[in-house]
């Protein structure tokens, strides 16, 4: 059973907190895309991993497998199609650099959303990008929608788990029907459910105002090292 | 004070509510009881204007209540509503948020006031917890202090003890304490008779769209034959006056209670295993699981059904006339019984 | 089918966000028209969000684990809301897949609500009113997901081609399109079936809500 | 028979099953009672394979359970699983579809047996109602149904009185029954006592991640410990034994019960108020609400602790001598007395 990147966002030990965490990402991003380098690749995929691994382990690296099944049919497409001197078997050598940079620049990004992700809970996020001037609009809906999440996967759970004593994934076919009944289910729940969430909103004066969360900031060194190593290896190497 | 005056209400053609009057006020805990899909919560939405209703008006603190946004506004900072599932109750992600949530729309947040509901309810240190990530008690008491971070005069509190164990409802009955001597008036809908006890000042019972009783007691057996979860036992105390012709079938006990009870036993021929203190016995036999068939005289009748009232006992009145029998003969004998016993035990409900 | 995080180049990945931005924005100023409309759209969009992403949550058997059912949440969105609010709910559905699912990612969003959130949606929108009242509800929901599906691998892969060209755009997306439809083709097909039984369900409980009155 | 052996299971580090041993047997009503919390869903899942223990392992019917797919598929059709809320339960839109469900998914369905367990629920002419417009009474008789349907040897109920009114407690205590009767071994978890001692054969206590409590009685005071529901009420009996100091505090009523006592009462100038059956009047005042104390001769201490165990009355034993009293002083008699009866109470619970 795997934990939920919420749980281990949870537990994780973290050097950098809050929406501390948001703008280093940010900043991370734009620097590493501006250098395009596969060195500054290298060297943000170091610094964020050993950041990741000192706060959730073994997790970090669960995650960071997850995509395989996308990129590496693709980065051999990439290596195939790039025309340029045949290497080996399909494969040209201009192909190969350019599947290299791209394996590179896809980790050190990697590296970083799984940074991000198991460390910085959601309404720090969206905390952090009101105060960036994303509209309240947006950042409410974003608010309520991860509530309705927050729900709705408990809920699936324990729909999955009575389906299951009830035998209802076994054999493909089976799957395939108790699957479409849950989304049934859960879209019966959603009618219920866009009811009662009208009428907590309402018994408590809502009026488009999602508080802020209380946690604050810290760890800032941490920031600004890393943003200047990021920036120094773009412009040096 | 909040005052419901005939209010009716029908939900897809269902009439819930059949002209309901009750009235709350501050510093008092109201218990409102009855069936599951009784229409409780229906009811209770009236009260902060979450239902409009469809004839008769609520009233709160002597001002008719309007349906307008500012008016609700108003209403809704007076009365605050607890849902049964907090999970249906809480809108924001984080605990800080969700609590924060009420005086942050009406602009009358206070930090300081906050913190100290959060002490109170033992959620200190979990302002930045998901509350996905809560236990089902941690929600419930956010879900309180959500409502109570609205600092509302009356609190609406809708099956606070539905699938709560011993020690949560404790914790619940403390908590309602401590806000009625806060000066909060509260409603508090609930199957719980025990816990309804513990907390209550005055007790409605709901049944059938209209409220069927209101009064500071509350009587067992009707609590029980109003579906109301009581302590839930195999045993009764089958009544019989002295001068009736005793019931037949299996009992665990027999008692007797005063002279002439004792006098008619004796002629019977049958030896009661309880003589003295009769009643208190019988009770306390009949809480514990056993069938006790209490013989009692006639003038002591009443006491014994005003004392029944007050314990978790099942008391069924067995009363049939000696000659009656005799001219109806024996073979319907237990049968008739029973369901005289039926008659007299509900017509002294109402 | 999710681009991950960092996949594109640093131009494309920019070009998709100033394609998809425009129409979440205007998704965004729909949207909240409609809860001006009626307050109580607040709570139905906010629940239709969290319903797009539960579908992507949902065990179907497919070669490929997650990221499945998602044109049928966005399909059924479409239906309720129309286009351009679907790419608005869409585009805070990815998002969160990223944030809690690491599924796609953050500088991709831009290139995945295109394809996922508008021209699938769209495409199989288009599909639907021509279709509509000449088939049974069944079929429609079936040919409208599996329309959506592959209008969205094919989006995908006419994306990478764009980052990645090759010699000939046109080769490197077939190439690309060849080798993830290994794997989408069939989930499309079963995405399809999914969709219809799912479909049929909810009609059966409407129309008896119907009849019932 | 199905067997749980040195049972481990953690979730998220918190370790929730820290060796749990049971079994259930046929024909048998094993009732699970434990906190909020406590893991009782955790440990009941491991019973048709949801879950897989870390350590240890489960046997049903003598063969150990594996985790294979053919496996599980075998240990579900022969162990059914009755979940808290109805809601998470049914999956399909109608009564009939819902029912099926399981059947179908195994390949055998047999619509004959199928349409019996629905008369017996009392849900004959539902087959066509879509389930969302059931009562929850209703939508809890389908769940059941839905279990019942694949025709299992054992069935597993977590928490079906949570929530559930009177009449609802009732229904389900006859359904188990009626299971019991068919010959099912039926492992229920709860946390209400009167339900449990009303179809209970046997009763476990899972605290700490253990079973602490194994037996086919159950103890009230222990059960009121481990945060069971009981009649929650203000009352309480404290027992003191006629040797002891007597305690300070407010009293309802003085009971007395043996002749050493009586004495006892009379040399300290206590006129009591209860003179006869003592044990049992106070036993019910403080059902009522009272608080009494019991004084009784040494002698009978234990006739009163076992039988305080049957009824729903909070007993306390208070018992400090005469001599070790008076060499402490006055000022801390209150609270070490108090401690001192916890303390004692408590041993007795283990």
């Amino acid at each position: 059973m795997h934990r939920t990147i919420e749980e281990i966002q949870l537990k994780s030990k973290k050097v950098v907190t809050g929406a501390a965490n948001v703008y280093l990402v940010m900043v991370s991003f734009i620097l590493i895309y501006i250098f395009n380098s596969v060195s500054v690749f290298a060297i943000t995929l170091m610094m964020f991993s050993l950041l990741s691994l000192h706060s959730s382990g073994m997790d970090y690296l669960r995650l960071m497998k997850l995509p395989a099944l996308f990129i590496i049919p693709a980065l051999m497409v990439i290596a195939f199609i790039t025309p340029g001197e045949e290497l080996f078997w399909i494969f040209t050598e201009e192909g190969v650099n350019l599947a290299f940079k791209t394996f590179f620049r896809t980790y050190a990004s990697l590296s970083i959303m799984v940074y991000l992700i198991t460390t910085t809970s959601v309404p720090e996020i969206l905390f952090a990008l009101k105060k960036l001037r994303l509209p309240e609009f947006v950042v409410e809906m974003m608010s309520l929608i991860y509530r309705t999440i927050q729900i709705f996967l408990d809920e699936l759970i324990r729909l999955e788990r009575s389906a299951d004593s009830r035998l209802g994934f076994s054999g493909k076919k089976n799957m395939l029907k108790t699957s479409a009944l849950l989304a049934h289910s859960m879209f019966v729940k959603s009618m219920e459910r866009a009811e009662k969430l009208n009428m907590a909103m309402e018994s408590r004066c809502y009026s488009g105002k999602i508080p802020e969360p209380s946690s604050s900031s810290s760890g800032v060194g941490y920031v600004l090292l890393v943003v200047t190593v990021i920036a120094a290896s773009g412009v040096i190497l | 004070m909040i005052e419901l005056r005939d209010v009716w209400f029908s939900y897809n053609d269902r009439e819930v509510l059949k002209g309901v009057s009750m009235e709350v006020r501050k510093e008092e805990v109201v218990i409102l009881l009855g069936r599951n899909g009784a229409g409780k919560s229906t009811l209770l939405m009236h009260l902060n204007g979450l239902l409009r209703p469809e004839k008769g008006e609520v009233i709160v603190n002597g001002n008719p209540v309007r349906y307008d946004r500012k008016s609700l506004t108003k209403l809704r900072r007076l009365v605050g509503f607890v849902f049964q599932n907090p999970d249906d109750q809480i809108v924001a992600p984080t605990v800080w948020q969700d609590v924060v949530f009420g005086p942050e729309n009406t602009g009358t947040r206070d930090d300081e006031k906050i913190r100290e509901i959060l002490r109170n309810l033992g959620l200190e240190g979990y302002e930045n917890r998901l509350c996905n990530s809560l236990s089902g008690g941690e929600k419930k008491r956010v879900a309180i202090a959500g409502v109570l971070a609205m600092e509302p005069e009356y609190v609406v509190m809708d099956e606070p003890t539905a699938g709560v164990d011993g020690v949560g409802m404790k914790e619940i009955a403390f908590i309602v304490r401590e806000l009625r001597e806060e000066g909060k008036g509260m409603i508090i809908s609930t199957h719980d008779l025990d816990f309804a006890k513990a907390v209550g000042d005055r007790f409605l019972i709901l049944d059938g769209g209209m409220i069927i009783y209101n009064d500071a007691w509350i009587d067992y057996s009707l609590a029980e034959r109003c579906g109301i979860r009581t302590w839930m036992s195999e045993g009764e105390v089958v009544l019989v006056p002295h001068d009736s012709c005793l019931p037949d079938g299996d009992f665990d006990f027999v008692a007797v209670m005063g002279r002439s009870a004792k006098e008619r036993l004796e002629k019977e021929g049958i030896e009661p295993d309880i003589n003295t203190a009769g009643m208190e016995r019988a009770f306390l036999r009949a809480i514990g699981g056993a069938r006790v068939m209490l013989v009692c005289s006639r003038s002591m009748m009443d006491v014994v059904r005003r004392e029944a009232a007050t314990y978790p006992v099942r008391l069924r009145l067995y009363e049939r006339e000696v000659d009656e029998y005799e001219r109806e003969g024996v073979h319907n004998r237990g049968g008739s019984g029973r369901s005289g016993a039926h008659h007299a035990e509900r017509t002294e409900g109402h | 089918m999710h681009i991950m995080e960092g996949f594109l180049p640093p131009l494309w990945a920019t070009f998709w966000f100033a394609v998809s931005l425009p129409a979440m924005a205007y998704g965004a100023v729909r949207a909240k028209k409609l809860i001006n409309e009626n307050p109580r759209n607040r709570a139905l969009l906010a629940v239709a969000g969290g319903f797009i992403f539960v579908l992507s949550s949902l065990k179907i058997p497919s070669p490929v684990t997650g990221s499945c059912s998602h044109p049928t949440g966005t399909g059924i969105s479409t239906m309720l809301f129309g286009p351009s609010v679907t790419a608005f709910l869409s585009a805070i559905v990815l998002l969160y897949q990223a944030l809690l699912l690491a599924h796609g990612g953050i500088t991709t969003l831009g290139a995945n609500t295109a394809s996922m959130g508008f021209i699938g949606p769209l495409a199989g929108w288009i599909v639907y009113r021509g279709l509509k009242d000449r088939v049974s509800m069944r079929m429609l929901a079936f040919v409208v997901a599996v329309v959506a599906d592959w209008f969205t691998y094919v989006v995908t892969s006419i994306q990478l081609a764009l980052a990645f060209p090759g010699v000939s755009f046109i080769k490197s997306a077939l190439t690309f399109m060849g080798i993830f439809a290994l794997t989408q083709i069939p989930v499309a097909v079963v995405e399809g079936i999914f969709a219809a039984l799912l479909i049929s369900y909810i009609v059966q409980t409407s129309e008896d809500r119907l009849t019932r009155g």
